[in-house]
Parts: C-alpha cells; sequence; structure tokens
C-alpha cells in the first residue's frame, strides 16, 4: 500500500494528516531550546566570568554547579523542580499564608533545560575567554576601561571565534533535548513524531519526516552560527 | 525513600554500569580520532572534502541521536544479513548485537560534535606558532601532532569535557535497541516498582562519579601548562 | 469535583491514542467515558509521558492512572490499583515457518522480546529463562520492529497489539501467530487496572463500582465490540 | 634635582615577587609634569615588570603611589601583600594613563583605526567623528593613514608599533608609560617618534619609558634610572648616568656595545 | 665582489604582493657559506616578507630560489603565479634553514627547553638526551639556564627573543634567517649575539639578518642589503653602505639618528 498518494495524506498538514501536528511540534521545540538556550548563555556568562575572577567561595559554588548540573539526568531534574520543586515552593507559600501557585510546564521545562545549558556554556566560554591572549585584555585594563565595558567591547568579541563551536554544538544538543519536557506533559517535536508513527505504524516515514524537521532547523541555525562566525574571525589570518 | 531494591537488582546494576562505560569510552575513543579527520578536513582539505565532512557534521549534528541509531539498527541493520558470508563470518555475533550499532552510531555522533570543536580550536591556534613549525622543516604531520593538535586540543579543552559528559548522558539511548546500560536498569527498576526517584539516584551518584572522574581528568591535563590570568 | 484521568501521551492503539487533530480515541477512553457517566462526574484527561506518571499522581496533577498499566504485587507497594477492567492472554509471536506452540520446549534456544516489566517479564523469568534468552525492549514496537528484522524470533506479550501487529501492513507478510501460552493466573491473572495515590479509597471505591456498574449494565460489552471480536476482561 | 611643583607622579618602595623570585626590590621614582624619565639596565631586570606596577596590571606586593597629589588606596590582603582598596580609583586613574606595550597588544578584531578610536570613544566618552578625526591626525603622524582600514594581523612589526603609540596617543594622557616602544622602529621612525616625546613633554606631560636604545635613552630624557637585579643601580640626569656612573655594574652596561 | 664556492643560498627576482600592494618588486641577493648578510630598510619596507619567501612561509608570486646548488622546483598556479612543485622538497630544504621571528613565536604549551629541543627531536630525530644536553648548552649561553623550565608566557620580551634564538640554533643549521634578532635586547646581550653570530659565520654558516640596529648591522655582517619599496636600493659591504651610500634614500636613512 504505502503508494506516494497514502504518504502524501499521512503528512498532510490537516488531520487526519499528520503533517500539522509534526510542524506545531517543531514550533514548540524551538520555541523552548531558544528559552533555554538564552536561559544557558546568561548562567554560562555569569559562571565562566566567577570561574576566572571568583574567589574559593565562589570557585567552589560553580564547581558543584557544572559538575553537579552536567551530572544529574536532565530527567530527575525535571521531574525534581516541576514536580517535588512545585510541591515545597507551594508548602513554603503555604506556611506563609500565601495562595499556592502553578508552575507552568512550559516555563518549567524552559528553566530546567537552561540551568543545564549553562553548566555547559560556563565551560565552553571560561575555555574561549582563556584562549583569548592576555595581552589583548592588559591592554583593555591599561586604557582604564571598567569590567563591563572591557568585556563587552574586548573580551566578547575576542572570545566569540573560540566559543561559537561549542555553543553551536550546544544549541544542536538543546533542539534535541527539548524531547524531555514530554514528561511534563509538553508536545514537542519528538513526541508528535513518536505518537504519529504509533497510531500509523508507519515508523520509518515519521521519523525521516521528523529528522528533515530538525534538519531544516539546524541548517537554518547554521547559517546564523556561519554568519557570526564570520563576523567575529575578521581580521584574523588564515591558519593553513 | 526505599532502596530495599538495590539487593535484588545489583547483578543488573553492575552489568548496567559496565556497559554504560564502555558506551562511553568507545564513542569518545574512536569518536575523538574520526573527529581529528573531520575537523582537519574543514579546516585544510580541499574543497569537495571540506563540503563532504562540513555536510557530515551538519547532518550527523542536525537530527537526533535517536534516530540515527534507529535508522542504522533497524535500517542498516536488516540489510546486514543480506551480506555474502557476513552471517558465517566471525563478526557476526558482533555486529548482529545491538551494542554494535549503538556503539557504532555514538562513534559517528560524538565524531561530528566533536569535530565542531576542534575545528574551531585549529582556527584559535595563533599562525606565528604554526609557521615556527613549518620553518624548521616539520612535516604536515608532525606539525599536527606536535603543535597544531596539543594547541587546539588544549584551547578547547573545557568545550571537549563537555562533550564527553553529554556524550554520557545520550548513553541511555542504547536501551532502544535493547542494551541493558545501567539507565535502562533503572528504568527497568522503576517499571517494576513504580518508585519514581530512587533508582534514578542510583544513577545518578553513578554519573556523578564518572563527571567528578572526567572533570578532574582534564583539569589535570588543563593544569599541565599553567595559564598567565 | 472532577476527576481528572492520567493517560500515557504514547500511542498505544486500539487502547489509546490520541488522533492527528488531538482527540483522545480508543478503547480505554471509551471506557473512561462510561465509567464517568457512571459515577455522575465529569472528567479529563492529563496526559504525561511514562516518566510523569506517578510524580504527576503524586503531585496531584491528576487523580487516576489510565494507561493499561498491570497490577502487579510489587507496584502495589507503591500506589493502589482499582480492580482489573481487562486482561487479555498473553501470547507468543514468531517468523513465518508454519510451526506453531508456545511451551518452553517450543522456545528452547530462541531470543524472545518482551517489553520491560510487564506480567510477561516475570511469566518470562518463571517458565522460559533456562531454555531461552530475552530482549528487552522500552516499548513492544520496537520489539516488533527486530521481529520482522529478524534479530530475535518470538515476540511475548499481550495477546491484542500482538494480534494487532499481525493484521498490520508490517506483520502481515514477515510473522504468525504461535499460540497463548498457558495460563497461570498468580502471574497472568492479576490484569490491567487504574492507579491510585494510596490515599485516595473513596475514589477507588467509586471506581471500582462504575467498573462493575459498566460491565453489568451492558455498556463494558458495547464498547468492547466495536474493538474486538470476543471479551477483554478475560475470565 | 630639586622639583618645586607636586610630583605628577610619585612611587615609593614598590616590591613585586613571583612566587619566591623577588623581581622588585623597592624601587621609588618620583616624577614631575614634564618629566621623561628613561629606564634601562639588562633584560629581566624587571622593567616591565615595574611600568606594569604603576598602572596595576601587576599588583605589587607592597609600594606606595601617588598620582598628581591623588593616592592610590591599598589595603593589605592574605600575607601582608597590598591590594587595592578601590578598583574605581585604579580605574579612574588608568584613563589619565596611557601604555605602550612591549608586544604592542593590539586588539586583533578591530582594524587599526578601531583600535586607535578604541579608548577615547568608550572610555573617555568621546564623540566618535571627534575621536575619527584625531585618530587620523595621529596616524598620519607616524606614518600609517594609508593603513588605517587594515587589521593589525596584516601589518609589519614596526607598524603594529607606530600603531600601539599612536593608539596611547589618542587618549591623551598625562602619565604615559612606553615599553620599548621603538624595539621595531627603523633609525628614522625612531627619530620621529622621539621628536613627538619631546613634544609630549613640552605640553606638560609626563612619560616613563623603557628602552635598550642608549643613544635614544640620552637624547630623549631628562632623567634615566639604570635597574640592576631589581634594585636602583644608579640615576641622575642623562649626562651622569652615561657619561660618569658611579656604580661600575652601569658603567659595564652602558659601554657594553662599544667594545 | 666575487665568489667563487657555489653559493650557499641565492635567491633571484624575488615578486611578492598582498592583492594590489606589491611588497617585493624583484629582489635578488647571494650568499656563500659564512657570509653575514644585513637587510636594512624602513619599516614596512618588505624586509621581513623576503625572509619569509625565502623559507616559504609566504608563497612569492615569482623567483628563483638555489640552496647548497639545489634548485627549488616551482610550477606556475592560478594566474601565473608560482607554487612549489613539491612541499617534500620545501621541508626538506626548511630543515637545513632556521629562523628567529620577529615576533618570536615561541610554542606555548612548552617550557623554554621543551621549544628549543623540539625541531631537533622531531624533525632531525636526533637523541632526547643529546638534543637536551645541547640545548642547555645554548641556553646557558644566553643565559637563559635557570628559566629552562619557565613557560614563554611567564619570561620577559627580551628572556622570550633570546629562547627564539637559542632555539634557531640548536637545529644546528646551515642557513639562519633572523627576523630583527636582537630588537628587545640589552646593549650586552647584543654584544652576546653579535659574537654567536660571528662564531656561526666562522663555522661556516649563512647568515641572512634583518635589523635596524645600524650599528650592530655594520659590526656583523659583511654584506649590507638596504630595502626601499619592495627593491633593493644600494647593497655592498657595510663600510661602503654606511660609509659612501650612492643612493640618496639610502644616505638619509642611515645618517637618519644623527640628527
Ligand atoms: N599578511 C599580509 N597581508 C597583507 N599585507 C601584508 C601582510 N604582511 C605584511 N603586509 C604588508 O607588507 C608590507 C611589508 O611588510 P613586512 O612585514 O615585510 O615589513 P618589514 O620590512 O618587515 O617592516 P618592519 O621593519 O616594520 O617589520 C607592509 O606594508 C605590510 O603592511
Ligand atoms: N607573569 C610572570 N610570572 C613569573 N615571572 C615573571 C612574570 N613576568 C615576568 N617574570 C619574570 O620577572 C623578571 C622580570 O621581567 P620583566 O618583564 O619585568 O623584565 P624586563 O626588565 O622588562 O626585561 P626585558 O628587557 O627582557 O623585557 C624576569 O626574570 C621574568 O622571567
Ligand atoms: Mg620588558
Ligand atoms: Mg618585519
Amino acid at each position: 500500500m504505502s503508494s506516494t498518494q497514502s504518504m502524501l495524506e499521512l503528512l498532510s498538514p490537516y488531520p487526519p494528516g499528520w503533517g500539522g501536528v509534526l510542524l506545531s511540534g517543531a514550533l514548540s521545540t524551538v520555541m523552548i531550546s531558544l528559552g533555554a538556550y538564552l536561559v544557558g548563555v546568561l548562567i554560562g556568562l555569569l559562571g565562566a566570568t566567577g570561574k576566572l575572577k571568583g574567589n574559593r567561595p565562589v570557585l567552589f559554588v560553580l564547581d558543584v554547579y557544572t559538575t553537579a548540573v552536567r551530572a544529574i539526568p536532565e530527567l530527575i531534574l525535571i521531574i525534581g523542580l516541576y514536580y517535588a520543586g512545585t510541591d515545597g515552593l507551594n508548602r513554603i507559600l503555604l506556611s506563609l499564608g500565601l495562595p499556592a501557585i502553578e508552575i507552568n510546564g512550559f516555563v518549567a521545562a524552559i528553566a530546567v533545560l537552561g540551568i543545564v545549558q549553562g553548566a555547559y556554556m560556563t565551560e565552553v566560554l571560561r575555555g574561549a575567554i582563556l584562549a583569548i591572549p592576555v595581552g589583548q585584555i592588559e591592554a583593555a585594563s591599561a586604557f582604564g576601561m571598567r569590567p563591563f565595558l572591557r568585556f563587552r567591547r574586548i573580551v566578547l568579541p575576542a572570545l566569540m571565534p573560540n566559543a561559537l563551536p561549542g555553543l553551536a554544538n550546544l544549541w544542536m544538543s538543546v533542539t534535541k533535548d527539548s524531547a524531555l519536557i514530554a514528561v511534563v506533559g509538553y508536545q514537542e517535536l519528538a513526541l508528535a513524531t513518536r505518537l504519529a508513527a504509533g497510531n500509523t505504524k508507519h515508523y520509518f516515514l515519521f521519523f525521516l519526516a521528523a529528522a528533515a524537521l530538525y534538519l531544516v532547523i539546524t541548517l537554518l541555525s547554521n547559517v546564523v552560527f556561519g554568519l557570526l562566525e564570520s563576523r567575529f574571525r575578521r581580521g584574523q589570518p588564515k591558519t593553513a | 525513600m526505599n532502596f530495599s531494591w538495590i539487593f535484588s537488582y545489583w547483578p543488573l546494576l553492575a552489568a548496567g554500569a559496565v556497559q554504560t562505560v564502555l558506551l562511553l569510552v568507545i564513542s569518545v575513543g574512536f569518536g575523538f580520532i574520526l573527529a581529528i579527520g573531520l575537523a582537519l578536513a574543514q579546516v585544510s582539505g580541499p574543497r569537495w572534502l571540506k563540503w563532504l565532512t562540513r555536510g557530515y557534521c551538519t547532518c550527523l549534528r542536525g537530527t537526533p541521536l535517536l534516530i540515527q541509531l534507529w535508522l542504522l539498527y533497524y535500517g542498516v541493520g536488516s540489510l546486514l544479513p543480506l551480506v555474502p558470508g557476513l552471517r558465517g563470518s566471525f563478526l557476526w555475533p558482533i555486529v548482529r548485537e545491538g551494542f554494535f550499532f549503538a556503539a557504532l552510531s555514538f562513534t559517528l555522533n560524538y565524531a561530528a560534535y566533536e569535530a565542531e570543536v576542534l575545528r574551531g580550536a585549529l582556527l584559535a591556534v595563533p599562525k606565528g606558532e604554526l609557521e615556527a613549525g613549518r620553518s624548521f622543516g616539520m612535516s604536515s604531520w608532525t606539525l599536527l601532532r606536535r603543535i597544531w593538535l596539543p594547541r587546539a586540543v588544549r584551547i578547547a579543552l573545557p568545550t571537549i569535557a563537555g562533550e564527553v559528559v553529554l556524550q554520557l548522558k545520550a548513553t541511555p539511548l542504547a536501551f532502544t535497541v535493547t542494551v541493558m546500560d545501567l539507565y535502562a536498569v533503572a528504568y527497568k527498576v522503576r517499571q517494576d516498582t513504580l518508585l519514581v526517584y530512587e533508582p534514578l539516584m542510583v544513577v545518578t551518584v553513578f554519573y556523578v562519579l564518572l563527571t567528578l572522574l572526567i572533570t578532574r581528568a582534564f583539569k589535570l591535563v588543563e593544569a599541565q601548562v599553567p595559564a598567565r590570568r | 469535583a472532577e476527576v481528572r484521568f492520567g493517560v500515557m501521551n504514547e500511542a498505544y492503539p486500539p487502547f489509546f491514542t490520541k488522533d492527528a487533530s488531538g482527540k483522545w480515541v480508543g478503547w480505554e477512553i471509551e471506557l473512561m467515558d462510561a465509567v464517568c457517566a457512571e459515577m455522575k462526574e465529569t472528567c479529563s484527561i492529563v496526559d504525561m509521558s511514562w516518566d510523569g506518571l506517578i510524580p504527576g499522581l503524586e503531585a496531584k496533577k491528576f487523580d487516576v492512572i489510565w494507561s493499561s498499566m498491570s497490577i502487579t504485587d510489587e507496584r502495589k507497594k507503591t500506589i493502589d490499583f482499582t480492580g482489573k477492567y481487562y486482561n487479555t492472554p498473553s501470547k507468543l509471536i514468531g517468523a513465518k515457518d508454519g510451526e506453531t506452540g508456545a511451551s518452553p520446549d517450543d522456545v528452547a534456544g530462541k531470543t524472545i522480546g518482551i517489553q520491560v516489566s510487564t506480567i510477561q517479564s516475570d511469566y518470562y523469568k518463571k517458565y522460559f529463562a533456562d531454555k531461552a534468552s530475552e530482549n528487552t525492549y522500552t516499548t513492544l514496537d520496537e520489539a516488533f520492529q527486530d521481529l520482522s528484522a529478524g534479530r530475535i524470533d518470538y515476540v511475548f506479550g499481550d495477546s491484542i497489539p500482538l494480534s494487532e501487529f499481525l493484521k498490520s501492513d508490517f506483520g502481515k507478510d514477515c510473522c504468525e501467530d504461535k499460540g497463548n501460552v498457558k495460563d497461570d493466573p498468580a502471574i497472568l491473572g492479576s490484569g490491567i487496572g487504574g492507579g491510585l495515590r494510596k490515599d485516595d479509597h473513596a475514589l477507588l471505591e467509586k471506581l471500582n463500582a462504575a467498573i462493575a456498574a459498566v460491565r453489568a449494565n451492558g455498556k463494558y460489552a458495547e464498547i468492547s465490540k466495536k474493538y474486538f471480536d470476543f471479551d477483554p476482561y478475560g475470565e | 634635582m630639586t622639583r618645586l611643583a607636586p610630583p605628577a607622579l610619585l612611587v615609593d618602595d614598590v616590591h613585586k615577587s613571583y612566587g619566591i623570585h623577588e623581581v622588585l626590590k623597592g624601587i621609588s621614582l618620583s616624577a614631575a609634569k614634564g618629566d621623561v624619565i628613561s629606564l634601562i639596565g639588562s633584560s629581566g631586570s624587571g622593567k616591565s615588570t615595574f611600568l606594569r606596577c604603576i598602572n596595576f596590571l601587576e599588583i605589587p606586593d607592597r609600594g606606595r603611589f601617588v598620582f598628581n597629589g591623588e593616592d592610590v588606596l591599598l589595603k593589605s590582603g592574605q600575607g601582608g601583600r597590598a591590594y587595592p582598596a578601590s578598583w574605581r580609583q585604579i580605574e579612574r586613574i588608568r584613563t589619565g594613563l596611557a601604555m605602550v606595550f612591549q608586544s604592542f597588544n593590539l586588539w586583533p578584531h578591530m582594524t587599526v583605526l578601531e583600535n586607535v578610536i578604541e579608548a577615547p570613544v568608550y572610555v573617555q566618552k568621546m564623540n566618535r567623528k571627534e575621536a575619527i578625526e584625531r585618530a587620523e591626525g595621529l596616524l598620519a603622524k607616524v606614518g600609517l593613514y594609508e593603513k588605517r582600514h587594515v587589521y593589525p594581523a596584516f601589518m609589519s612589526g614596526g607598524q603594529q608599533q607606530r600603531a600601539s603609540i599612536a593608539r596611547a596617543l589618542c587618549v591623551d594622557p598625562a602619565v604615559m608609560l612606553l615599553d620599548e616602544p621603538t624595539s621595531a622602529l627603523d633609525p628614522e621612525l625612531v627619530g620621529e617618534v622621539l621628536k613627538v616625546i619631546r613634544d609630549l613633554a613640552e605640553e606638560g606631560r609626563t612619560m616613563l619609558l623603557v628602552t635598550h636604545e642608549m643613544k635614544f635613552a640620552r637624547d630623549v630624557s631628562n632623567h634615566v634610572m639604570f635597574l640592576h637585579q631589581g634594585r636602583v643601580e644608579e640615576e641622575g640626569p642623562p649626562a651622569q648616568v652615561f657619561g660618569a656612573p658611579i656604580s661600575a655594574r652601569c658603567r659595564e652596561f652602558t659601554g657594553a656595545l662599544d667594545n
């Protein structure tokens, strides 16, 4: 039976075709990944700076953060934060006489994935900053640049070419890791695919379709990362 | 908290831990070697090879590992028996197993991610240091082995450590091709007992120990060359 | 108040699945509606991945797990179960070679695919373990694929999804029914039930009563006829 | 030497160690407005370290620093080492200082012009257009006007050094720290730089200059300090240090090339 | 000048452009064994580029290169530009060459000693122990024996330059290319390097030397070339080039500092 006709029907964007489900799944994937990624970048920047500049207690805390958060399975973190975390939070609120709140699964997912991304980014950015020749940063200090200005004008542009490949990798991972949030009942691309495949038993078709969608996301992000990299590598002679 | 199940499951847990470590070591080891080739091809290969390797990395980073594993295992894997002679050969018992496919696809996938990191790091090595090597008559191979790669790897060290940990976290996917890694054992325990946290906590302890080991090892390597900061 | 049913967000036809328009359909869903009508409650579905079911139940995101969950003694330590609402025989399917038979001797030396922590997995341990070897899968679908790829010789599982597979385009050509295994009520008899929090006795009683009523008033048979040509309740 | 105006820069008893290796063993210096002080001494004697201590790129273990009457506040940290009490103060003081680094340290992701206007625009909040005008003037002065849109990696050593000098000049500093600013320059350019430094000194700027070119030091400075093993072995007007040094070590050093 | 033995190094009509900017417009040079040739000229005149063309770190657009009678095989690539026919040959020739870079280019992941023994051990397959002995001797000679286990980042500019000289010496090269090898050195060390170069020349080694220190060039070399705008404007023995240059430009340049 698997004629082209019926495949097209299966992939049609309108029910009973599953195309629409996949597409909206892909959209959720992108949204969640984007949110988590931004949270991660923020944490990563703070974490890297802390690891390079911080005093002993700060270093220790950050060490525990990057080791633990990277080691603990994301599943535990999500379940923990979403279920146990909400529970605990509400208990505290209750004891304070405040009304209970409901943490949105979407927000929880972004928070958890962002915290995890942040741990990896901390290390990526730390390495990238370490690879900057010290002299360049010293020159900035010598001209009286405040730390933030120095970071924005000198350190950031200089670390970017070193960090971009790692950052791109993390983006690629988070688009796939976002599948985890199925645990809190959120339907993104991976779950949509399994649903479609399980319903129709057309595994190859839907897995390939999903792969294609992921690939489209990747190709688009490749363009962005490529542009960024060529921008930040300006002024650098060819190595080879 | 209820950990009484550990008594009846510990042989499975131990076997699972071994599988996890094996998968990690194999994929990171072979993947890294492959990644060096992929990264070099992108940095200094001829144009066709550049595009080819670029495409490889894009596809493998661009699609979920689960789907790659699945395509290998159910797609390629189901064609393997058709290869003449393979069925009877000594390779068959290895090639038939889910473990083989898991290790293979993890290696291919890890290589793609690692190649991206190495590509950036190779480009980050200051040109003058390479020129110094060349000026002494180093062949491309010696230059790579003695100067370019060691420098690149040092630059990328913290990122590489992260990629290894990420790879550890990817090993549970092997369960979809029947490999009972530690995570799969925990999953089984959770299915059997409906305990949510306890089995995962055992996994966590193991992962934390492994991660500590990995990060400590990387820290040692990093500390070999003191940095001026 | 409203009774919220936790259903796994994967496809498990013909019991439960979400169709492309996002609507829940299947035998178990219709049964749920009938039970609800019987209890005179409004009901809703909360979907969760398997990993979220227990924590979700405990965090009161919903009240009943209604997701083809087997009742086992081990699990009873953690949650309460309603009485079974269906129980189908377990069977073996295997590659088409004309030979049938599902006794331990028939499977000697072969590899059997079993879904992780099902009653079949317990049965395997008792009857097949010293003769055959086992491959564990998260879902039956994966086992089916390995079966058609020739990596395993049998899939051992619940007869309904297995028959469903044999009827599908993918199972039709490769595989055939090898027969039901010898019954062992101690293992296979407990069936499928709804899972509840340990302290939720009121709801448990209400549900049990409703299930019994639905079964008695013919509603159960009416729904089942739409999906099966036999009675899924079992003995 | 007597100076009446308060010194533009006063440094007292600077100590600095790396690990157990004590590089600076108590160096003092007092510079009036318009002074050009040359630091000479053998390689590794701590000249760069001393300059870097003055703008706190290296944190000295001990010492007193006064810029234009303003004392740098130091507190003592672990092990009795000094530590700036307020980085704010340091940063403010640094805006009045400019440094030409021994290894240039241009920012590779900016063109020469961008390098030069960076500090004026982003630190001193100078109007960008004005800064560009000023920068272009300075680049023309050091012979780099044509190269202003080139990235540092594509320039010769001497060109990079000149860019680095222009960058330091552009912030209009009260005190300039120059670490071998002519090492990569040909004699003609050295002459140019000499003129520039003299002009700046006449404008009342203070200059601290590390150099290995004794002739240059003699021509440009009104005070010379000879560093040896972390101490000031000899100091005075160039005529004295080069003409009639008291210290035997200094005599040896300054006469070295005339063998 | 007449030379009887076949030249150790013969370079003919080298051209090199970056984009539309022609840096070298046909430079030729012939050096016998034991010759010390100084290249002088203003900053940006193409001295470094010329040295870098000789060991093919820059690929010249045109030119002929003969090392000890062996012609470097060139084929023409796109746009009529030359291209080495065999990188193998280049690599082999490079093992007989050594270069001291203007910016040192030490390998930061190795200590000084490791830097110095790197090429002998991994290119020339010298026994490691022997290499270390040799390297330690050289490091002592340049005054870095104490610092041999230090990483370059922790050394002063002059120390790095000396390490870079020791690294080049350790491969026992037939031809040395030195790009401003004394720019960061104090007069005493310049004197030391001068001695080393003279010794090497006496051993029959050929040296090409870029420098801005005219006195040094006069003292060390037996032939001086003055580069101007990509051409050899003047060449001859030091006495002629410095004493009685024919070219007006050269007269201007060499007399510049004596204003
Ligand atoms: N990679 C490059 N790309 C483009 N232009 C370059 C490159 N390298 C050097 N140049 C230009 O070529 C010219 C000659 O440079 P070169 O480094 O040979 O000068 P030099 O004589 O060594 O000067 P200096 O004494 O300052 O070191 C300069 O104008 C420089 O800007
Ligand atoms: N970051 C550092 N860590 C440890 N030791 C250092 C560091 N920087 C410099 N040193 C050492 O301190 C001493 C003085 O260095 P400094 O750079 O001040 O010398 P210098 O007088 O500028 O020499 P040069 O003329 O060669 O530039 C040297 O022996 C050097 O090895
Ligand atoms: Mg110095
Ligand atoms: Mg040069």
